[in-house]
């Protein structure tokens, strides 16, 4: 296959793939708003995925950190 | 006396080329130009660094166990490896070095062994290659990586600007054609699959051009990699003067309608009907699209915080440093130093350009026949780049009425453009390496 | 005309067979009970977009070099392949599959060799798993930040929840004994070792489960990884009925002591205890629960608070997105589509309910006999399952008695759960692996 | 060795070696309270091991992210 | 029956040998220095939960596939072996083993397959020392970590304090000595090269003696780190004395010049001279130096906070994790209990008071004719073990005058003994191991 | 060679490794002291560069913490 063959069928191939991509998206949304409009919520990630027996201690500390910093804050050094 | 003479050789200053010297003022270049002008420094200060480390004469970091027994040019080693590699035992270094190039698997590993007898080692910045680059997961994991920090809200908002992304692709195969025909001239000497990977800089995507260059053309990652992140930090410099040539001030001035709310659930559904459109069609294209899409679709989905956390630092950041030391250990001197490396920034920089005017004139078309009005400028974003190639687009829109806010309007053709090179780097490989 | 050929022939929609389809949608169904559900996500969001991956067609993602070069089917590579593994030439693709699954070390490698001329290479997905499955690293590396996110405190203030522990694992052992008893009855066909992994799901513990297919049962890892991670998520649907028909309201209302508060030194003293009775008595579960304990100890002794945040953060992370990927790539359809899988499902979900069952009835039991109150909600926690069963334990708790909590109670034989599946993994690799 | 041996031997051996370990902790744990009760503090593990030179910098971000997440707050937009 | 004696002879009661217990009991003594003492925790306690893991016995957590199967002792499976390490088929598990660690690349590959056709495996432990250290690439990961955590601004300010970091290597190089004396004495029993990483221990700097002491003598590793890092610890136990006897309290209270302000340019610049000078000069070193330079690049630029943050914490945490636990695989019995370990501890603390003495000696010297006032407390900085060194010195300071803060002017012999223990070993390695 | 030349060679080596090292420091900081004094500020790396998708996210949750642990923090608990 020589360069010509190479830039035509390339291009043509890149082509062809998004128009059929942006066809199947915009089928995809209608369908989507249509049919399943964002009615339930989503299940969130709970708290509870990051590590608990050391969240508490993060929070202790994050506590600690932000009450130091807001008395240097209010301490006017910055 | 002997000890000193011994000591003496060892030192670098012994053994320094002129070639060596060159590439580290060129590792020293680059990391001014990411230090100081804030040229892509994630990568370019690794790759600079690494490419400072790769040219320090007899430390031999960049190169294989093997290479390292040639360069070595112990007599006795050199005639070992002439008969593992099948050549004759009296040939120089030089044409050792070209029979392991072209050695088999089987003569190759006979030829390690051989070196590892003799106590030499792979170079370290060669050890991360093969583990980074070489097996092809670096780029992938970064690809992962960059899914887990695009929001294609602003693309499903406006699927039509995926043309866009589609037209700023025209770049890659013009250059292809560009290797091709420099080739046939006799000024280059590339093969086709050489043209492929060196085309696929105008795609303006770091890791999708170091993937395609490590599957179709290893030799010439080095000034692939240094090209596509040089002219993507360049995107400022190089993008605005072709946007002002192929627009008028009317047209710049466009005001685009704002973009429609997308829900939760489109988001999450899109990666997996990209995903599936890769399986159905290109499958050459799915391990750069499928992790892409993976780590979208984590970001997206708000159940795996923590990996989608992880992929968008830690991982991406570890793959960051060793791919980017892999890429300067391609910066050695004998390696880089070529006149097909000049070949590689130049017809670059052309595929910058023309992927940079076609996503306008495409954009100039869409707006003339589409029922919408659509600013020309957000055309020049489809070259990837994210999200400088947005932001230059916002910037000229401003110039023409400081009102005329574009930035989330060329959100969507500037992810566009990653996948629109993702799908021809897949076509590339389909076509070329089958 | 040719050229257009070829790229279709490239296409996924020309390879398309119906078990691949099959295979993606069985994808799309765990992205959605997942993400939907709840199930598991950290797990089953890598394991279902890796099986929808696997089965790309043409891609090949799943499948090593060697499985590569036979699915391409060119005529020359498949007699050269036929050769390499000692096989007739005029096989069929099918043979040579089963050939190169026999093969010897040496035979496999110089069938690697050829396809790897030929210019084939591992599929992404095949990669990983070798990296993070088959080396066993993965599994022993979430222990070990499984190990730093344990509190072994409530276990060791009631250390006689290690019982319950202990009954929860009669699944295990029950299920090996279905499935020997199936393939005795030509329902399946198991071999005793694949019965020893299929069981382990009733552990209710995924790194254990996949730590030990992948010594015992390979072949088997999709589907039992995917059955363990999905009967944990259904532990709050399956639990229940068990547990309320097994016990009386009177049972389910009974008030347990409080706690008392163990010491800093008690804890950090348990993982080393821990280990040096592994030491004594069942090396083979030396890896699994030696990386439990590290972690553990990593994590109490409060001298190493970085690598424990790392080990519970970024390296457990890591390690997880390349686990599911792996288990994914399990999931491609000639392997998982079998009637063997439909076997281990359905085993697996009897282990599980078995194992609720014993460690509610050995919770009766020791509540008749013992000196202190023991609710027997908490035994079906010993399942493992953490922190699922003890959430459940607690819920039935607060619906007989609003006022009965009983989650702290329910850690004990949460913890005692992994620890005793951990166990039982050990026996099973030293009776049957050895 | 076949599926019922495999299944008296395993959860025997499960059974013993965790009433052992019930054994052994319970132990520990009396010698532990009796012996060495916690009087002498452990060694907290020092700030200083987390890399001290950006400690300054670290700080200085927090402590004005804080700050503007403060101004923020009061702000009323939250 | 049977089937119980099977299990009893799996347990590990069966197959204990007193080495393992002790060396258990050393395992469980280096946690509690670690934990208890505070004694260099981070690597400790991976380093002593690794030595007990690998001396637990029969789980072969240490071991190749090659060595578990000769431990394992099957006749067959002997006989196989001895054929294919080419030794006498009659021979014991000893001789055999000998062989093994003897045997050229073919022949081990070979024999490891034999060991893995009859279902033996490489131990955990030993492939994370594969991985972590054989590689070479977990301390040079460490020493980028190191760099992307170095401040050079007190060494830039006075660079003279440079002289203390190269006199307190002198330790390394009379150990050197030492350790060939005793052998020539009959005393001990070390190769040159062995001596030369018994040495490195006096550089006070654990990722430089692992990574030494894995190319000159991977035998001598666990000694040596379990050496390098516990010295390290004692630091404040073993300088003061030193100190004290050699400079008098007039000299202690000398005061110094305060430092002048470094630019961030000069910071940035200095790993670039100090990398373009291991080039020019001393390639060996370029990996350790390279990799640090690289870091403290990173840090001083500014431009790759993300990268330098991933330097500092989750890489190295990771690194190190797989390190220590590496080191540990080194602690098993039958290699760490050996006449040359106890040779290798008595060694490493005499090269690190040689050390010490030497840079308070030159800071004398320095004081007596230099211009400026320099305080000999500050010489014993330059062994490096940032940053408790500089503190040791800081306290003694204080001691004699409660107004003199040496804490800033020793970090900069502190940082140059970093340097110069890997120009040491840099040196070691081009002297001895080429 | 042996161990007495290895001592000389070694620490000569690394005396004049260093010694180099101090000439070549001391020259540099003086030409950049003199020519190149610290007068453009260096590009500081651009908040752009921590993944500005989640950007918003982060700061809501941050801010959302922070306000909780000031209250807390108000509430006297600490
Ligand atoms: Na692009
Ligand atoms: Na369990
Ligand atoms: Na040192």
């Amino acid at each position: 296959m020589q360069g010509v063959e190479l830039m035509v069928f390339g291009i043509g191939s890149v082509a062809v793939f998004l128009s059929l991509l942006v066809v199947v998206t915009s089928l995809t949304s209608r369908l989507m708003t249509r049919y399943f409009p964002e009615a339930e919520p989503l299940p969130v990630m709970p708290r509870a995925q990051r590590p608990a027996p050391v969240a508490g201690a993060e929070d202790a500390q994050l506590t600690a950190v932000i009450a130091a910093a807001i008395h240097r804050h209010r301490a006017g050094k910055h | 006396m002997d000890n000193l003479l011994r000591l003496w050789h060892s030192t670098g200053l012994a053994q320094f080329e002129p070639g060596q010297a060159f590439m580290i003022l060129v590792g020293i270049a680059l990391l001014f130009l990411a230090i100081r002008k804030g040229f892509e420094p994630l990568l370019l200060v690794p790759i600079g660094f690494g490419g400072i480390m790769a040219n320090i004469p007899g430390a031999g970091l960049a190169y294989s166990a093997a290479e390292n027994a040639i360069y070595g040019g112990d007599p006795q080693v050199l005639a070992q490896m002439a008969t593992a590699l099948g050549a004759n035992a009296l040939e120089s270094g030089k044409a050792l070095l070209a029979a392991l190039s072209q050695a088999g698997a089987a003569e190759h590993l006979t030829a390690t062994r051989v070196a590892e007898a003799a106590g030499y080692a792979d170079g370290m910045l060669h050890s991360f290659y093969v583990v980074a680059i070489a097996s092809g997961v670096a780029p992938l994991v970064i690809f992962m990586g960059v899914g887990a920090m695009t929001d294609f809200g602003p693309l499903l908002a406006n699927p039509k600007t995926l043309f866009l992304g589609a037209a700023a692709q025209f770049g890659i195969f013009a250059t292809v054609l560009g290797a091709v025909g420099l080739t046939a001239l006799g000024v280059m000497d590339f093969s086709l699959a050489d043209a492929a990977a060196i085309g696929i800089i105008g795609g303006a995507d770091g890791p999708t051009a170091i993937y395609v260059s490590s599957v179709l053309a290893p030799d010439l990652l080095g000034p692939i990699a240094v090209a596509a992140y040089s002219y993507m930090a360049l995107v400022p410099l190089i993008q605005p003067p072709i946007m002002r040539a192929l627009t008028t001030e009317a047209e710049r001035r466009i005001v685009m309608t704002q973009l429609r709310v997308v829900s939760r659930r489109e988001k999450i559904v899109f990666p997996l009907v990209l995903l599936i459109l890769v399986a159905l069609l290109l499958p050459a294209a799915a391990p750069l699209l499928g992790m892409f899409c993976f780590g979208n679709l984590m970001k997206e989905c708000g159940v795996v915080g923590r990996l989608t956390d992880t992929a968008q630092n830690a991982l991406i950041n570890i793959t960051t440093i060793f791919l980017g030391l892999s890429v300067g250990s391609k910066l050695v001197a004998d390696k880089f130093l070529d006149i097909n490396t000049l070949g590689i920034l130049a017809l670059g920089i052309v595929a910058f350009a023309i992927g940079t005017a076609s996503g306008v004139l495409i954009a100039k078309l869409m707006n003339r026949f589409g029922s919408t009005p659509l600013n020309p400028l957000i055309g020049s974003a489809g070259v990837s780049a994210v999200p400088m190639a947005a932001r230059v687009s916002n910037k000229l829109g401003l110039e023409a009425d400081p009102h005329n806010y574009l930035l989330m309007h060329a959100m969507g053709p500037n992810v566009a453009g990653v996948v629109g090179s993702a799908v021809a780097a897949g076509v590339m490989i389909s076509l070329v390496g089958g």
